[in-house]
C-alpha cells in the first residue's frame, strides 16, 4: 500500500462527505439525518487539517476548533427542535413535517 | 526486542495488575473504614483480619448467574460495563506515578514509570473522564428499567455538569505549570520554598484543588453526590439489572475510577513523587502515599455526608461551583501574567 | 507598584460587593477607608520617588498587560506616573480618603447592605479615577472615563426609590453621554490620524507637525474631544446634569462632582497640552466657553435656594475658571486652581453636608440661619473653605485664581479677564450669602426647633449636634488643606518661586520640543511682576468687594436684596429658572426628537412607510407564491436536494471546463 | 505497525462506521458507530501531528455533542423507523427525493474523486508541523481574536435558542371548579 500523502486523506474525506450526504438523503429519522450532517462536518474537519499539515500552519487546526463551535451550536440548537416537532408529532420523519406553518 | 521495549510492556502489565489489586484493597479499605467509623467490625473472618474478604467477593461474583432482562438490547447491555471498565483503566495509562528509572541500572535508557508520555496528557486524562458517561448512560438505556434509566440519566447529566468546573480546575493548573504533560507539571513542583514548605501547587491553588476534588467526587459518583445509585430512590441506579461479572466491571470501574481521580490530584495538586527523605528512584513511595490519602479521604467523606437532593446538586455544580472555577480560572491567569510565574 | 494604587480600591470594591451586606457597617466601612489610606499611601511613595528623579526626566511606567494587539492597533494596559497624573492621584487618594472616612459617619443612617453597596461604589468610583489619570494612552484613559461616568451615575441615584434621584442618574448618564459621543470620535479620528492612541507619540506627532493655522484636522480632534470634556465637566451646553447630581449623597457630591470626575475633562486637556496648543482655534473656542460657564454659573447661583445647588454651580463657574486657563495655554495654573479647587469645594460640600446632617436632611437656605453657635466646628471650616473660594488673600484660592487671571491679561485676552473678574466678585457674593444666611443672623428653621424640642423631650440640655469626629476630621484637615495648599505655587511676585508650575511643566511639553525653555512664561522682568501685583490688588478688592455686598444683601439689609428682585423680576425669573436651559432642551431637542420620533418617525415612516413597504412586498411576495408554492413541497429533504444538485452541476461545471 | 499502515486501518474504521451509522435504524446504534468513526478521525489526526485536534475531537465531538444527541434518543425513546413502509418498498424504487439523493452523492462521489485524481501527486507531507497547545492558542487569540468572539456569540445565541425552543410550554391553570 503506497504511503498516505495529501491526496489520500483528501480522498478518505471525499468519501466520508458523500456518506454524509447519502446519509441525509436514504435515512427517515431526523436525528440520523443531524448525525449525517456531523458526518460531512467531520470530513470538512479531516480537510482542514491534513491541508494544514501539508502547509505547515497552525490554520487549518484552528478552523476546525470554530468548525466544532458550529457543530456544537448546531446540534444543540437542531435537537431543541427536533424535540419540540416530537412533542407535536410523535414522530421523527422528515417528511412528517412538510406543513410550512402550524 | 530492545531491554527498553520489554520494560515498557512489563511496566504497563505492571500497572494493569496493580491497579485490579488497588481495586481490591480499596473494597477492604472502605468496608474496614467504615467500620471502624460506625464502630463495628467489618469483615473478619475471611483470613487474617478479614483481609482475603476481596477475594471472596471475587469468587462469589464470578459464580453467579449472568442474568439479562428479556426486554434489553443484548448488545448495549453486555458492551457498557466494557465502556465502563475500559475507560477507567485506559484514564490511568497517561499518569505518571515516578520519577525516571534505570532500575538500578538494569537499563541503557531511563525509563519514565508512566505507561504512555503524552504531551497532551491532561487533556487526555480528561478525555476519557467524559468517554466514560457512555457505559453508565447505556447501561441505563439498555437495561430498559426504570431506575436504571433514571440513574443512567441522572449520573450522565452529573457528569456531564460537573466535568465543566473539573476542566477548569485542570485549565487552573496547567496555566501555572505552562504545560499540558503530567509529568511537567509534577516536575514544576519540585523542590521547596524557604526550604520547608514543598512547592505543590495545592499552596498557590487551593480553590482549584477544592474544585477539583468536589468536582471529582460527583464525576466518580461517589457519596454525597452518588444520585445515580442512591439505593433508597432508584434501587440501584443503572446497575440495577447487572449481576455477576458485569456487575463487578461496573464495582472495578468505580474503584479505579477513584485511584484515577486521586492519582491525577497527587500529580496536579500534591507534588507527585517528589517528598523528602527518600531518594528519587522512591519516589513512587511517596506518590502512594499520597494517593492513600486521597483515597482515605473519600472513604471517610462517604461515610460521613448525608446525600444531597439532585435539584440541589445541579445548583451546586451550575450556580456555586462552575463560578468558583472560572473566577479561579481567571484569577490563575491574571496572576501569572502579572508576576510572570 | 503604580498598579497598586487603582487595584487596592478595586480589591476593596470586590470585597465590599461580594460580603460587604454579611459584616457590620464598621468592618464595610474600615474596608473601604483602608482600601483608600493604602492607595493614598502608596500614591505618596510612587511620588517621592517620583520627585527623586531628575527634572527631566520625572516619569514612572509600568505595563501592565498587553491588552488588544490585533492589526496595526496595539494597545498596551499602560499605567504612567508623570508630574501631572502625580498631582491628580494624590488629589484623588487624599481627598478621595478623607471623604470616605467622612461618609462612614454620614451614611451611619443607612442599612447595613445599603452602607456597604455605597462603600463599594465609592471604592470603584476610585479605582477608574485612578485609572483615568494613571492610563497612558487614549484607551486605558477611556476605560477609567467611562467607569468614573458609570460610577457617578450609580451614587446620583444612590437612592433610587426616589424619582428624582433616579431622574437625575439618568439625566447625568444621557448627557455624559452625548459628550462621549464627541469623545470617542475624538479618539478615533486620532487614531486614523496619528496612528497612535498613545499620549506620548501623539504630542510627539502633533509637536513635529507645527500649530494648525487654519481649522484643520489637529483643531477637529482636539474640538470633539473637548465636547467630551464639557459632558464630563459640565460646561456649555452639557452642565445641566450636574445641578441635578446634588440628589446624591452629599459626600458623593464633595468627591465626584466637585473634587475628582468632574475635574477629568480639564485633566484630559492638560494630558494633551501639546496637542491642543497646535489648534489655537480650539484653544480659543476652550477659552470662551470656560468663560461664558463661569459667569452663567456665578449668575444662577445668586438666586438658587438649594445650598447644595448653589455650591453645584459655584462648581460648574469654578470649572469654567480651569477651561479658561487651559484655553489660554495657562496649563499649570488651570491644574493648579484644579488642585486647590479640590480641598476647598469638598471642605464646602462636606460643610453643607454636616449641615444637611444635623437638620435632618433641610437644604434649602431661606429656613436655615443662626446655626453660627450651634454647629461651631462646621462654621468655621465652611468660613474658611468660602474665604479661600472667594479668592481672599493668602488662602489657596486667592493664588490659583489670580494665577489664572494674571494670565489671562498677560496673554492679551482682556475682554476674558473682565468677565473672569465679574464672576469673581459674584462668587464671592453667592459663598457669602450662604455663610450668612446659613449660619448668621435668626434661625429660621423649622426642622432646627423641632429638633431642637425633640431633644429637649428626650434628655435636657441637648441642642442641634455639631458634626461628630470622623466628619470633624475630614472637615479640620480639608480646612488646612484650603489654608496651606497655596503655598505649594506662591508667584514670583509674592517672593515664592512657582514651583508648582515648574514642577508640572514636563507634563506639557515634549522632550524634543522642551529644547527652548521659559519661552513666554512672563515670569522675568519687574514689570511683569507689578502688573501682577497690581492685578492680584484688583481681585482683592472684588473679592472683598463681593463679601461686603453679600454682608449688606443678606444680613445687614435682607430687604434690600427683596426690593432688589422685585425691581428686576424678568431677570429674577430667568435666574430662577436658570435662563431656562432645561426647558429650551426640552423644547429644541427633546420634544423634537419625540415629536420627530413620534408623528415622524413612528406614525409615517414606520406605519405608513415601512409597514406599507413591507404590506406590499408581502402582498408581492403572497401573489407570487400562489404561482411559486408549488416548488415549496416542505420536504427538508427536496430542499437538501436541490441545494445538492447545484454544488454538483457547479463542480461539475468548473471540472468540465 | 507503521503509520501508513495505520491510516488505512483508521481510514477503513471511518468509512465502515459511517456507513453503518447510515445504513441502520436504530438511532443508539447510529449515535455509538458514529462515535466510533469519531475516534478513527481523532486517531487521523494524530497521524497528521495535530495531537491536540484529536483529543479536543474526543472531548468535545465524542463527550458533549454525541452525550447530547444520545440524551435526545433516549429522552424521546426514540423510535425505529417506520417497517412497514421499509418492508414494502425496495430502496431503490423510494419515492423522489430519496432516489435522487443517492443519485447525486454518487454524482458527488465520482466529481470529487476526479477533481482529486487530476491533479499533479502533491508528494508526502513536509517535515515541519505545529502540533504546539501554545502555538495554536497563540494564533487563535490573536489573528483570530475576532472570529473567536463571533463564534462565542453563536454559541450563547445557540444556548438561548435551544432552552427556548425545547421548553415545555406552560401548562395553563385549570379552572377551579373542573380539577
Amino acid at each position: 500500500m503506497p504511503t498516505p500523502t495529501l491526496v489520500h486523506y483528501l480522498i478518505l474525506s471525499a468519501v466520508l462527505f458523500t456518506i454524509g450526504t447519502a446519509g441525509v438523503f436514504v435515512r427517515r429519522n431526523i436525528i440520523t439525518v443531524l448525525l449525517s450532517i456531523e458526518i460531512m462536518l467531520n470530513a470538512v474537519n479531516l480537510t482542514f487539517v491534513a491541508f494544514g499539515r501539508a502547509l505547515g500552519s497552525a490554520d487549518g487546526q484552528i478552523i476546525v476548533f470554530f468548525v466544532m463551535t458550529v457543530a456544537a451550536a448546531e446540534a444543540a440548537v437542531g435537537l431543541a427542535i427536533v424535540i419540540g416537532l416530537f412533542r407535536h408529532r410523535e414522530s421523527l420523519n422528515p417528511d412528517t413535517f412538510t406543513t410550512l406553518k402550524w | 526486542m530492545s531491554a527498553f521495549l520489554i520494560a515498557q510492556i512489563v511496566l504497563t502489565l505492571f500497572v494493569f495488575v496493580m491497579l485490579l489489586s488497588s481495586a481490591a484493597v480499596m473494597v477492604y479499605a472502605e468496608r474496614k473504614v467504615a467500620a471502624i467509623l460506625q464502630q463495628r467490625m467489618g469483615p473478619y473472618l475471611v483470613g487474617p483480619k478479614g483481609m482475603l474478604q476481596p477475594l471472596a467477593d471475587v469468587i462469589k461474583l464470578m459464580f453467579k448467574e449472568e442474568l439479562r432482562p428479556r426486554a434489553a438490547d443484548a448488545f448495549l447491555f453486555a458492551l457498557a460495563p466494557m465502556i465502563s471498565a475500559t475507560a477507567a483503566f485506559a484514564a490511568f495509562a497517561v499518569v505518571p506515578f515516578g520519577a525516571e528509572t534505570t532500575f538500578f541500572g538494569l537499563l541503557n535508557e531511563p525509563l519514565r514509570l508512566q505507561v504512555a508520555d503524552v504531551n497532551v496528557a491532561i487533556l487526555v486524562v480528561f478525555a476519557i473522564a467524559s468517554m466514560s458517561v457512555y457505559g453508565v448512560v447505556l447501561a441505563g438505556w439498555s437495561s430498559n428499567s426504570k431506575y436504571s434509566l433514571l440513574g443512567g440519566l441522572r449520573a450522565s447529566a452529573q457528569m456531564i455538569s460537573y466535568e465543566l468546573s473539573y476542566g477548569l480546575a485542570l485549565a487552573s493548573v496547567l496555566v501555572m505549570a505552562n504545560s499540558l504533560s503530567l509529568s511537567d507539571i509534577v516536575n514544576h513542583q519540585a523542590g521547596t520554598w524557604f526550604g520547608v514548605v514543598p512547592r505543590w501547587f495545592l499552596f498557590i491553588q487551593p480553590v482549584g484543588f477544592l474544585v477539583y476534588m468536589t468536582a471529582g467526587i460527583a464525576e466518580t459518583n461517589r457519596a454525597p453526590f452518588d444520585f445515580p445509585e442512591a439505593e433508597q430512590e432508584l434501587v440501584a441506579g443503572y446497575h440495577t439489572e447487572y449481576s455477576s461479572m458485569s456487575f463487578a466491571m461496573f464495582f472495578l470501574a468505580e474503584y479505579i475510577n477513584m485511584v484515577t481521580v486521586s492519582a491525577v490530584a497527587t500529580d496536579l495538586f500534591l507534588g507527585g513523587w517528589h517528598g523528602p527523605f527518600l531518594p528519587a528512584s522512591l519516589g513512587w513511595v511517596w506518590f502512594l502515599l499520597k494517593v492513600g490519602a486521597i483515597l482515605f479521604f473519600y472513604i471517610w467523606m462517604r461515610w460521613t455526608l448525608p446525600r444531597y437532593r439532585y435539584d440541589q446538586l445541579m445548583r451546586f455544580g451550575w450556580k456555586v461551583l462552575l463560578p468558583i472555577a472560572a473566577v479561579n480560572l481567571l484569577a490563575t491567569a491574571a496572576g501569572v501574567l502579572y508576576f510572570g510565574i | 507598584m503604580l498598579l497598586l494604587i487603582p487595584l487596592l480600591p478595586l480589591v476593596g470594591f470586590l470585597l465590599n460587593a461580594s460580603f460587604g451586606r454579611r459584616v457590620s457597617k464598621p468592618a464595610a466601612g474600615a474596608i473601604a477607608c483602608g482600601a483608600m489610606i493604602a492607595s493614598f499611601l502608596v500614591s505618596l511613595v510612587s511620588v517621592f520617588r517620583l520627585i527623586a528623579l531628575p527634572a527631566d526626566a520625572r516619569a514612572i511606567a509600568q505595563q501592565v498587560f498587553t491588552w488588544i494587539s490585533s492589526g496595526d492597533l496595539a494597545v498596551p494596559f499602560t499605567l504612567r506616573l508623570d508630574p501631572l497624573s502625580a498631582v491628580m492621584i494624590l488629589v484623588v487618594t487624599g481627598i478621595g480618603s478623607l471623604i470616605h472616612i467622612y461618609s462612614t459617619a454620614y451614611m451611619h443612617e443607612e442599612r447595613d447592605a445599603e452602607y456597604a453597596r455605597y462603600f463599594s461604589y465609592l471604592n470603584l468610583f476610585a479605582a477608574f479615577m485612578l485609572v483615568l489619570v494613571l492610563g497612558s494612552n487614549f484607551l486605558v484613559l477611556f476605560v477609567g472615563w467611562e467607569g468614573v461616568g458609570l460610577c457617578s451615575y450609580l451614587l446620583i441615584g444612590f437612592w433610587y426609590e426616589k424619582k428624582s434621584a433616579s431622574d437625575a442618574g439618568k439625566k447625568a448618564f444621557i448627557v455624559n453621554r452625548i459628550g462621549d459621543f464627541g469623545f470617542i470620535l475624538g479618539v478615533l479620528l486620532a487614531f486614523v490620524h496619528f496612528g497612535t492612541l498613545d499620549f506620548q507619540e501623539i504630542a510627539r506627532s502633533s509637536a513635529a507637525l507645527g500649530p494648525e493655522a487654519a481649522f484643520g484636522t489637529m483643531s477637529l480632534i482636539t474640538l470633539l474631544l473637548f465636547v467630551g470634556a464639557t459632558g464630563k465637566s459640565a460646561q456649555i451646553p452639557l452642565y445641566v446634569w450636574l445641578p441635578d447630581a446634588m440628589e446624591g449623597p452629599t459626600p458623593v457630591s464633595a468627591l465626584i462632582h466637585a473634587a475628582t470626575m468632574v475635574t477629568a475633562g480639564v485633566y484630559m486637556i492638560g494630558r494633551n497640552a501639546v496637542l491642543f496648543s497646535h489648534a489655537p482655534q480650539t484653544l480659543t473656542i476652550v477659552a470662551i466657553v470656560g468663560v461664558a460657564t463661569a459667569l452663567l454659573a456665578g449668575t444662577i447661583g445668586l438666586v438658587q435656594n438649594d445650598i447644595k445647588r448653589v455650591l453645584a454651580y459655584s462648581t460648574v463657574s469654578q470649572l469654567g475658571y480651569m477651561f479658561l486657563a487651559m484655553g489660554v495655554g495657562a496649563y499649570a495654573a488651570g491644574i493648579f486652581h484644579l488642585y486647590t479647587h479640590a480641598f476647598f469645594k469638598a471642605l464646602l460640600f462636606l460643610g453643607s453636608g454636616a449641615v444637611i446632617h444635623a437638620l435632618a436632611g433641610e437644604q434649602d437656605l431661606r429656613r436655615m440661619g443662626g446655626l453660627k453657635k450651634d454647629l461651631p466646628i462646621t462654621y468655621w471650616t465652611f468660613l474658611i473653605g468660602a474665604l479661600a473660594i472667594s479668592g481672599v488673600p493668602l488662602l489657596s484660592g486667592f493664588f490659583s485664581k489670580d494665577e489664572i487671571l494674571y494670565r489671562t491679561y498677560a496673554s492679551g485676552h482682556t475682554l476674558l479677564w473682565i468677565v473672569g473678574l465679574l464672576t469673581s466678585l459674584l462668587t464671592a457674593i453667592y459663598m457669602f450669602r450662604i455663610v450668612f444666611l446659613a449660619f448668621h443672623g435668626p434661625s429660621r428653621s423649622a426642622t432646627a426647633s423641632q429638633v431642637a424640642d425633640h431633644a429637649h423631650d428626650s434628655h435636657h440640655g441637648s441642642h442641634l449636634h455639631d458634626a461628630p469626629p470622623a466628619m470633624a476630621i475630614a472637615l479640620v484637615v480639608l480646612a488646612v488643606g484650603s489654608v496651606a495648599a497655596g503655598y505649594v505655587g506662591l508667584p514670583q511676585a509674592l517672593g515664592g518661586s512657582n514651583r508648582f508650575e515648574k514642577f508640572l511643566e514636563p507634563s506639557f511639553t515634549v522632550a524634543e520640543v522642551r529644547s527652548t525653555p521659559d519661552t513666554p512664561t512672563p515670569d522675568d522682568g519687574a514689570a511683569t511682576e507689578g502688573l501682577e501685583l497690581g492685578l492680584m490688588a484688583v481681585s482683592t478688592v472684588v473679592a472683598v468687594g463681593g463679601i461686603g455686598l453679600a454682608f449688606f444683601f443678606f444680613l445687614a439689609n435682607p430687604r434690600a436684596s427683596d426690593r432688589l428682585a422685585s425691581q428686576f423680576p424678568g431677570l429674577h425669573r430667568v435666574l430662577m429658572h436658570k435662563y431656562y436651559v432645561d426647558e429650551i432642551y426640552d423644547a429644541a431637542i427633546v420634544q423634537p426628537i419625540r415629536i420627530v420620533s413620534e408623528d415622524g418617525l413612528w406614525k409615517i415612516l414606520d406605519v405608513r412607510v415601512i409597514d406599507g413597504a413591507v404590506n406590499d412586498v408581502a402582498g408581492t411576495v403572497g401573489g407570487a407564491s400562489e404561482l411559486l408554492r408549488r416548488l415549496q413541497t416542505g420536504s427538508v429533504r427536496a430542499y437538501a436536494a436541490s441545494l445538492f444538485l447545484g454544488v454538483v452541476l457547479i463542480l461539475g461545471y468548473y471540472l468540465w471546463r | 505497525m507503521g503509520s501508513d499502515t495505520l491510516f488505512y486501518l483508521f481510514g477503513a474504521i471511518a468509512i465502515g462506521a459511517s456507513l453503518a451509522v447510515i445504513g441502520q435504524r436504530n438511532p443508539i446504534y447510529s449515535v455509538l458507530l458514529l462515535i466510533a468513526s469519531f475516534g478513527a478521525l481523532s486517531g487521523l489526526y494524530i497521524l497528521l501531528d495535530a495531537p491536540f485536534v484529536a483529543v479536543i475531537q474526543i472531548i468535545v465531538y465524542a463527550g458533549a455533542i454525541m452525550v447530547l444527541f444520545l440524551f435526545v434518543v433516549m429522552l424521546l425513546n426514540a423510535p425505529h423507523e417506520e417497517t412497514e413502509y421499509d418492508e414494502r418498498v425496495h430502496p431503490l424504487l423510494r419515492s423522489g427525493p430519496t432516489r435522487f439523493g443517492v443519485a447525486l452523492a454518487v454524482a458527488l462521489m465520482v466529481e470529487l474523486w476526479w477533481a482529486l485524481t487530476k491533479g499533479r501527486e502533491t508528494g508526502g507531507f513536509p517535515e515541519g508541523s505545529v502540533s504546539s497547545v501554545a502555538a495554536i492558542g497563540r494564533s487563535l487569540f490573536t489573528d483570530y481574536s475576532f472570529q473567536f468572539e463571533v463564534t462565542s456569540v453563536l454559541i450563547l445565541v445557540a444556548m438561548v435558542g435551544a432552552v427556548v425552543l425545547a421548553r415545555r410550554e406552560p401548562r395553563r391553570p385549570r379552572s377551579p371548579g373542573n380539577p
